[in-house]
């Protein structure tokens, strides 16, 4: 059911990319895209939902700038791909130096990435295969991506969820004129990235500031149950590892195919100084499991491999 | 000192080894090469310098594993490897294929441990030579790091010697010590030919809101620009010191993240430089840093960098 | 732990003296105090401690004296001071005058040096007690410096506990050594009542257009942000080996800039902290630590500092 | 004849300034206005020619932000005072990250400094005194504040001495249409920040593009030549140690009074970390001197009393 999809590492490489838009998304994030064109645009042009960069916040041409001193890795939110440049785009919360001196970028500035980088999401043969997508917080982003290219190789039953703590804090563009609260359990097209693929989603807060109150595994759950016994969708989810769990166990009760995209902190972000290790199973009877690379194994893996912590 | 503009003679000798230029990379920070590829023309280096393997596989320590300091960074990989086994019959035949010198850097926990792990590898074609990674805890000795007490340190190195016969064998000093010329002395009268140093300082992380270490190994090793200044120092002493009169090359490093950087420690008195966490941030600085040298050279009217290693004003 | 929301109560214990609060200034960063009059209020710190005070005195190295380096500095002030007998005439009445402990810190070329000062300095009015700077050289042992060599400094400790009485007295360590836990007991041992730690790593800046170093004295201490892993993992391990057991408070510093820093030496096991290097880029660093320090407290729910003092989860 | 200006050190301060203006000089320099409000308003009205600031060319409140770890000290090029502010202008060099730190800094951005520092130069009691006034390179701004302030005392014999390498890197504004090249050793009102005291000023560079060609301290000396024997000017100087050093003989040898400005390695700035040393002499006989801090006891210091290494 699940197509391996073979990255080619030969389109990874280190390049120079234009920022072309910054903007505020509610209080918390910031949306920014860059410009690539030659080898760096045919690079991006064959990035997978799930790949993330690394991306260099501070100018990593000058010795003498050292803070941060480490790329900071950005999952891909999506990619708009003319014939001679590839527009990418990132959505990240501010935090430290890194996504701090990010969010200062303006247009025309130049910003040095490593990527497309790690293994994505592994999209299923068949277009009629139903596909249910879980993001929370700064895991929302890699889903926008995914919407897009199940909707751009013909799936069209693709139901996302969002989640975050509250309304301002969603990171994503709500647009709140479409948005019917009463109706809060019923996918719809309500948030700008979701919708630019016409996935219908559904949001969950933690203080219910915004659609359904409580998690975004619970609100998945109350969808399936209203949907027929026959309805087996492919779980897709990227977000805390709290959420990531649950969804895995989830998928496992009502024995769904689950890949759950996982975040590590990373150093080098592209296999060389084994920083970013999870435990994976190495087939069923294997509880313990043994170190994988997160940035290059995956991020993206098989939920029934993942050793939770 | 001459004129010329031609391109500089960048060759340097590690103890019977001749590297193409000074640029090397730094134990584990560049895995088994390959996977830069993508980020730098891995061809034009140096040598190349593999991550520590040890007899048996290691997992390495539990997550997290690295976080950034001031300038640095902290490392507990726990020196994860696919241990001697597997690295001989999966890793050696793809980096024998690159065509360069390559170290291979041993560590263990016991000394029969690097001396098995060292006398298989001195059977082995192709390769440069070996590091020894001595920054390691002697579990036979309480745990004490086998490269802070020189009798140990000598003794090992002596031990390795005797299995590796003529094999260029490199010493990788630890700088969390007393006096670096005490342990630099006992690996060279050991028969070190090469000194390579330093190796990263021991260091630790707290996050002040959970009260908790960062690091699931509590500890790690600090490495970057933040450490540059004591690095420079320990080279330039064991240069003055013991290198020089002794005939031995230095591989200087720490800290190294450009031209000017590899520069200071050439002319504090290293033959080559490695660069470690520079590498993680930006793999291409490696090449920059071989273009960078050859550029000071021509500017300076150096014809080759042999001329100008140890040359800091006394 | 409890939920109030009262002013929490900042006071430490050293060794029986007890500053209002846990931030001190570090010795030769703050000068004499009252240059930083206009800058900070100095009424609010815990404690002040002196630059280093010699028998005579000391016009110091020639320049270059600093340098700035990746998120650090070097120095190579090399002791500069007015000697003894101007401090106690000149310096120490306008130090009385400030409401708060007094440390004076102690440097000498020979042991009879330390002894003459702190001999002199124990017979003053109003000082809460001595720091000793132990990273000098000692010129009569072919100038190694004093507080590497556990039999050294012991004997140096000893001598000086003899002459001063009860008076308090805390003994500054030094990093450069391979095993701080020895040298920390041998002060312990000897009759320190307090530990400071760390003082400088010695390190090197090279000019690699001139080939020459940096500093007039070639070498210089580092400091700053840049050795703060280093430092605190020193503080740790030297609270949990040796402080902790032996009732022994220890000052932490190192690279210190905020207060969320100084919490995390404070949970590795200082009950105070000092502060150098920020100090020179902005003395009211000094009085923002210890706000934040209180609004950790509260924040967290604890009412007095002393419960968070090595609390770090083992 | 020399009166000491007592400075209120209780005036001095650490402060925000923001800037007003940042604009480019030649190839090599930029000038920034900075102002300030309040207490840092009322500290800088009293600021004394001679005397500089240590700005912070980072997010000092930021604890993450380390490099460059120390301040900058730059000397102030000129103030202006009205009721409730204080601009305070400084022009400097390009060279390592503090100044190109500076340099991006935009209008209305906050900078950090400490200011103002050190002891300036000492006026002589009588407007009826002749001035000189020598700057090279990045010496050349203290000057123009000192031309402004002497003009404002009354002083109307002030005539300034401008070196740079070339005609590109002068360290100030050239206004090129008035400028007769033929008169190159008589002074003229060619430089806007000379001009504005109505200084008139000769330029010498090294390479001769602009002004007579060679030392300043040559220029000066062939102008102190065609002056009748009782013209006996005060020196000041402000540049590199060898200009500073020729000048020093010059005057000694003229008999005339010469204070310097010099520069040192400085960490804080402000007395307590003692980098910043230079030997003085402390009497007639004392040949060696002894070590003097440059940021609190200078930077300007009598002539005569500096030993030159
Ligand atoms: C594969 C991957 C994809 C990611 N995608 C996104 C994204 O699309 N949008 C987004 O907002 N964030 C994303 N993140 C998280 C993002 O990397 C961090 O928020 C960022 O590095 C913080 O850097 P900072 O300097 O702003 O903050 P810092 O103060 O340096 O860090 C704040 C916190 O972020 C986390 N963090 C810091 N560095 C790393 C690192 N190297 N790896 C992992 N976590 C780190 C740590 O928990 C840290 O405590 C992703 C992380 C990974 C591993
Ligand atoms: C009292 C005083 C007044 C000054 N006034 C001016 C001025 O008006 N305009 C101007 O352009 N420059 C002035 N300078 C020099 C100025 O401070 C340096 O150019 C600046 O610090 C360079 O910083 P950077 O980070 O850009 O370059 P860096 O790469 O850090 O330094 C470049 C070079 O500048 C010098 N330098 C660096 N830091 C200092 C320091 N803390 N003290 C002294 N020299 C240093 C060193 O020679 C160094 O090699 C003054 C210096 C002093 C001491
Ligand atoms: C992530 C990481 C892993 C490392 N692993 C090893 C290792 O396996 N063996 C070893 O001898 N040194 C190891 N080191 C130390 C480096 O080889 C080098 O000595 C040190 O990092 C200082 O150089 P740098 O400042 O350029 O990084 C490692 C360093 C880092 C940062
Ligand atoms: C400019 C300077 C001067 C110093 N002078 C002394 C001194 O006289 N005596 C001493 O014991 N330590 C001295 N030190 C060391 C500091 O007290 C402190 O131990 C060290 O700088 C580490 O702290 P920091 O990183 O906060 O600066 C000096 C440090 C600096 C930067
Ligand atoms: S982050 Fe370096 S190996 Fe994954
Ligand atoms: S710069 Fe610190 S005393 Fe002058």
């Amino acid at each position: 059911m699940v197509k391996a999809q073979i990255i080619d590492q030969r389109q990874r490489g280190e390049f120079e990319a234009i920022v072309v838009r910054q903007a505020h998304i509610g209080t918390d994030h910031q949306t920014i895209i860059l410009r690539l064109n030659g080898a760096g645009g045919a690079a991006f042009a064959q990035a997978q939902p799930g790949q993330f960069v690394q991306l260099a916040c501070r100018d990593i041409h000058n010795p003498r700038s050292v803070a941060p001193l480490l790329r900071r890795p950005l999952s891909i939110a999506g990619i708009r791909i003319t014939t001679d440049q590839t527009e990418v785009q990132f959505i990240f919360r501010l935090r430290g130096p890194g996504t701090q001196w990010l969010g200062h970028r303006r247009e025309g500035e130049l910003v040095n990435l490593l990527g497309p980088l790690g293994r994505g999401f592994r999209l299923p043969e068949s277009g009629e295969q139903s596909v249910l997508l879980l993001g929370g917080g700064i895991g929302l982003p890699p889903m926008f991506f995914l919407a897009d290219v199940l909707r751009a190789q013909g799936f069209n039953q693709v139901v996302g969820f969002a989640a975050a703590r509250s309304r301002e804090s969603l990171t994503a563009t709500f647009e709140r004129d479409t948005y019917n609260t009463t109706r809060c359990t019923e996918p719809q097209l309500v948030l700008e990235e979701f919708n630019r693929s016409s996935t219908p989603c559904i949001i969950a807060t933690d203080d219910g500031s915004l659609g359904c109150k409580g998690s975004v595994v619970a609100a998945s759950e109350a969808f399936l149950d209203r949907q027929p016994k026959e309805y087996k969708p492919l779980v897709c989810a990227c977000g805390p590892q709290g959420m990531l769990r649950a969804t895995a166990e989830l998928a496992e009760k009502r024995d769904l195919a689950c890949q759950v995209c996982l975040e590590e902190y990373m150093a080098c972000g592209i296999g060389v100084c084994q920083s970013c290790v999870t435990r994976l199973r190495n087939g069923e009877d294997d509880k313990e499991g043994s170190y994988k690379l997160v940035c290059s194994h995956g991020p993206v893996f098989d939920a029934r491999r993942v050793v939770w912590d | 000192m001459s004129g010329t503009k031609q391109q500089p003679d960048l060759s340097t000798a590690l103890g019977g080894v001749k590297p193409a230029n000074p640029v090397m990379t730094a134990s584990g920070t560049c895995g088994y090469a390959f996977e830069l590829g993508d980020f730098v023309d891995l061809s034009r280096l140096g040598a190349f310098v593999t991550k520590s393997i040890t007899l048996e596989p290691r997992e390495g320590n539990k997550p997290q594993r690295t976080v950034e300091t001031a300038a640095g960074m902290l490392n507990a990989i726990g020196l994860a490897n696919i241990g001697l086994k597997r690295f001989c019959a999966e890793t050696l035949p793809l980096l024998r294929q690159m065509n360069m010198p390559i170290f291979v850097n041993v560590a263990g926990r016991t000394q029969e441990d690097y001396l098995k792990v060292c006398e298989r590898l001195a059977a082995e074609d192709g390769l440069a030579g070996l590091e020894l990674n001595v920054s390691c805890p002697n579990v036979k000795e309480g745990g004490i790091t086998f490269g802070t007490d020189p009798q140990v340190l000598g003794r090992l190195v002596a031990a390795v010697r005797e299995v590796i016969g003529s094999m260029p064998l490199m010493v990788k000093l630890t700088p969390n010590v007393t006096d670096i010329t005490v342990t630099a002395r006992a690996a060279v009268d050991a028969g070190a030919d090469v000194l390579s140093l330093v190796n990263t300082f021991t260091g630790m992380a707290i996050d002040a809101e959970t009260r908790r270490c960062v690091l699931g190994n509590r500890t790690g090793g600090l490495s970057g620009p933040a450490i540059k200044p004591i690095a420079l120092y320990m080279v330039h002493r064991v240069y003055t010191e013991v290198a020089r009169s002794n005939g031995i090359a230095l591989v200087g490093m720490g800290g190294i993240a450009c031209a000017t950087d590899a520069l200071e420690f050439i002319l504090a008195g290293a033959s080559a430089v490695a660069v470690g966490t520079a590498v993680l941030a930006r793999p291409a600085v490696l090449t920059e840093i071989i273009d960078g040298v050859a550029v000071y050279l021509q500017r300076h009217g150096y014809s080759r960098l042999q001329d100008i290693v140890g040359s800091l004003e006394a």
